[in-house]
């Protein structure tokens, strides 16, 4: 598929309006990342609930629509999970949320990152530290 | 008499990948300021070098070794004359600004720059010409001022005199801005810089290709540039520096070559400017670097400057008259070089890089390693169109309408 | 069963150059340990590279510059499997491996080696693993012990004990002369010095194009290597470094794609192997390297190691046979490298190196970047022929009637 | 001319039998330099007579036979020659004295070795620095 195919309605519209979108106070989990090669930025703040859930997720950051429509749809989807989920969480995952099979290796930075972001909060909170296959 | 201009078309049938299709499109390749395609010569060059003449130079007396040896030292030759420098060992092969800068850091910097000393910047420095020198300064305890720019994307002159009353030890600043375009006035830069008793650096990665270059009228100390961006191959780059302050410096690099004689108890150094060149040079790099001198040298510098302008000029007028444009830097070409950065509505580059690339249009979205002018302007990133010989007022035809269709799927 | 042996003339036919005529005679290369010749395919890979996808890799969103993204990551997954490295992000890109051994100086050592410290070289070391460590000990105060050689030339492995009881911060040895053609037993040199708690430095400079090499296996902290030693282009080279070693390490070269986020009062670093490839990579090189390990893998590196052996022993058989030779190093092929070092009477290496260019026949003479190990030879200069894959027993012959001539005219 | 071709009886005898080998005691210059590339070296020793002429010279050093002859064959000229007749000496020179028209390129720096450190000597002692045309 081609890369400008993607700028469909869905992600415009998460991009223009996106959910989830601001600050969250008190959290428990605060990661942050920016893809040092376009720039783009996402933070994610998390409240864990006692069972280990996401019991609420903002985000905040600037970038491309790729990348911000992806942080405030994963943010719909990792609601109300377990920490656990989080872990499982893979590339292909991402392209489905996004509606689409391939992004090109230049957009797919954009597209994970906030995958990444919230990994790395989430590991960090479970103690363990990210591993290679994820980064 | 104005002499001819440059025949784009002729120009572009000399470089092959231009024949290429993108996504089915007729390449268009904008990102010139990143790195530029290499004509059938300068490939030919490097392949001729490997099948004629490849050895070690300098260092055997076989026959390969003299051709190795003799088609080296004709490229410093050339780069010599290109720039303009007094003396042939002060030209030093490096593999690339960013390295050339680094030995300037390491090489001069380390040596002469002490704590309290202070270092001026330009905001508008690609990070190769900031991050040595802040680690430069955090090691010695100096201090860094940046020189900001006026609104018309120049560089504030008024501050700059102000710093040097200052007596900066060492002032470093880009010849072009490899994101707005401006060219900066070296020559009076070096000289206000000099009578305040400073080292000067200059960033000559932008302004090299693109426009006639002479070290000696500039009166700089140092000047760095890439060859990648002026149609050599990747992996070769060259600092001059004016004799009295490459004697003065002490080595970067440390190995074979570089030595005049090593034993257990230490080393003494090589003449100039071997001193700066360990290791195995880059024969292949310097043939191609030759070459591309060649190319750039049959079309004139001053036509190759005239075709940016004249290219920049049309492709400002397009930019202004579409709706959502936001052009950044100097407005007049001859202000400018052949780069121009610009927004288009709240649509992020990358967005509009990724558009523009599925026309077959490649430019450059982001930051464009000058993180601190873009921040100084009040935005995160720009896409940037940037020319060169092969471009042509019908490639900036194909960048407006790829700009139309972001247009439209944005539904700006 | 015994793996069939390299076909050498079907190897030369892969090198244009090979079929030069030197002074009417047929071309004999002997000064591989120098640099070597290229294949065809890296050639081509070289001009296709910029017919088909030159781009600033990492940077754009545009199709070029994810071609040479790709091309460019894969040619590091080759290294990295060539090396056997356990992870991509060791495999730092250089201009070559004096370049790898001044990143580790500036970016390990200048940060872990403090005053008192113990560097332990060898005797047989390259200038370019002698002068970054000069450099550094004489920055930090810190002390450099050399271990000698055997009359053998073998490493003097039980100094070698004696020093790690000391317990040295660096510890940095050849994995393969390139004077003796010593190989030595990188895997229990760095074994010893882990347990003393020294970091360790390989300089594979001579050992990864000949043989199999495996990092893991070694155990080491960093190896160094150059491509244009090994079939590839002149300007890249590669450091290995163990992730730990990697990430205590600071920045060496500063500047564009290095750096996370850059800003007036700072800078971070990008992650691994990014943080030490600072400015515009050398995407050519990185494919001309690629191109050169899928040549060298195709033939089979324990057949390129083989051939050598072969012609080691072939030459070595007929130097000791010829009157008024001198070989330095090893003996016995196993024992040695392609290498060949030796003197012919008291003619000096140069003149020999002269008459035998006449013939044809390129060698090295002189001190070969190892001052230290001539001097410990006793001897001012010496001759060296050194072999690749192209070479055949054919070549060692004309070396024995060149050398026969150069005795005839000094009437030795 | 073939480089092999300069090894002839006469060169080959000079290096066999160097005259004035060795050192002198007292001397007025004192000069020496190496050949950063191939290692050979050279040091050359004057004695100057009050009128400014090399009242005598010795050399002595390493290195290949046209390094050794030429620096020997230069000191049997330069005996007895002001030291104003230094300064005029000239790569051409060299070569004639060799007996040759070219040496090419790897082996010319062999023989111009000695030149270079006459040169750096008596400029020294002239109190001027060497100029860049004989570097
Ligand atoms: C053993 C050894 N180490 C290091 C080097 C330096 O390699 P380069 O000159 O390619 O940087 C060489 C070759 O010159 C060598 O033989
Ligand atoms: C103004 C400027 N300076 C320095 C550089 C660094 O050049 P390179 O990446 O070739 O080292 C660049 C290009 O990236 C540049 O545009």
């Amino acid at each position: 598929m081609s890369s400008s195919d993607i700028y469909r309605e869905l992600i415009l519209d998460y991009y223009r309006n996106p959910r989830n979108f601001g600050k969250l106070d008190p959290h428990d989990i605060e990661s942050r990342d920016s893809n040092p090669l376009c720039g783009d930025e996402v933070e994610i703040q998390v409240k864990v609930s006692p069972d280990n859930k996401i019991e609420d997720i903002r985000f905040h950051g600037k970038g491309c629509a790729i990348s911000q429509a992806s942080a405030s749809m994963l943010t719909e989807l990792a609601k109300g999970k377990p920490l656990e989920w989080v872990k499982e969480l893979s590339k292909e995952d991402i392209l489905k949320m996004l509606g689409t099979s391939d992004l090109g290796p230049a957009r797919i930075k954009c597209a994970l990152l906030s995958m990444k972001v919230l990994k790395t909060g989430v590991y960090g909170y479970l103690g363990a530290s990210l591993e290679d296959s994820d980064r | 008499m104005r002499s001819q201009s440059l025949d784009a078309e002729g120009v572009k049938a000399d470089f092959p990948i231009l024949k290429k299709k993108v996504h089915g499109k007729r390449l268009v390749y904008l990102d010139n300021a990143a790195t530029t395609q290499k004509p059938r010569s300068v490939v030919d060059a490097v392949s001729g070098y490997y099948t004629k003449h490849n050895a070690n130079p300098h260092r055997g007396v076989h026959q390969l070794s003299i051709e190795a040896t003799e088609v080296f030292d004709e490229s410093r030759r050339k780069v010599m004359r290109f720039i303009n420098a007094a003396r042939f060992e002060e030209v030093v092969f490096t593999s690339g600004a960013t390295d050339s800068l680094n030995l300037v850091r390491y090489g001069w910097g380390s040596k002469h720059i002490k704590g309290d000393d202070l270092i001026v910047l330009t905001i508008m420095e690609h990070h190769s010409n900031i991050v040595p020198w802040q680690l430069l300064a955090a090691e010695k305890g100096a201090r860094i001022e940046f020189v900001g720019i006026t609104k018309e994307g120049e560089l504030d002159e008024g501050r700059f005199e102000e710093l040097m009353a200052e007596s900066p030890a060492l002032v470093a600043f880009t010849h072009c801005s490899n994101v707005l375009g401006t060219i900066n006035d070296a020559k009076k830069l070096c000289s206000s810089a000099k009578r305040a008793g400073a080292t000067t650096v200059v960033d000559a990665a932008q302004s090299v290709p693109h426009m006639k270059t002479d070290v000696q009228d500039i009166d700089c100390d140092f000047l760095a540039f890439s060859g990648h961006k002026m149609l050599a191959p990747m992996g070769i780059g060259i600092v001059y520096g004016r004799r009295e302050k490459l004697a003065e410096a002490q080595p970067y690099r440390s190995g074979g070559d570089m030595i005049k004689e090593v034993h257990t108890s230490g080393a003494t150094w090589n003449d100039l400017p071997y001193k700066f060149e360990a290791g195995t040079q880059n024969v292949e790099g310097a043939v191609g670097l030759g070459a591309a001198i060649d190319y750039l040298e049959a079309l004139g510098m001053d036509r190759v400057r005239q075709h940016e302008e004249d290219l920049l000029d049309y492709a400002l007028q397009k930019l202004e008259g579409a709706p959502g444009i936001t052009v950044y830097g100097p407005k007049r070409p001859s202000d400018g070089a052949g780069v121009i950065s610009f927004n288009l509505g709240d649509i992020h580059p990358h967005d509009i890089a990724s558009i523009l690339d599925e026309e077959g249009v490649a430019v450059r979205s982001g930051h464009h390693c000058a993180q601190p002018l873009i921040e100084e302007l009040g935005i995160t990133a720009a896409t940037r169109a940037s020319f060169y010989v092969y471009n042509s007022r019908e490639d900036v035809d194909e960048l407006m309408n790829a700009l139309a269709k972001a247009r439209r799927i944005f539904c700006i």
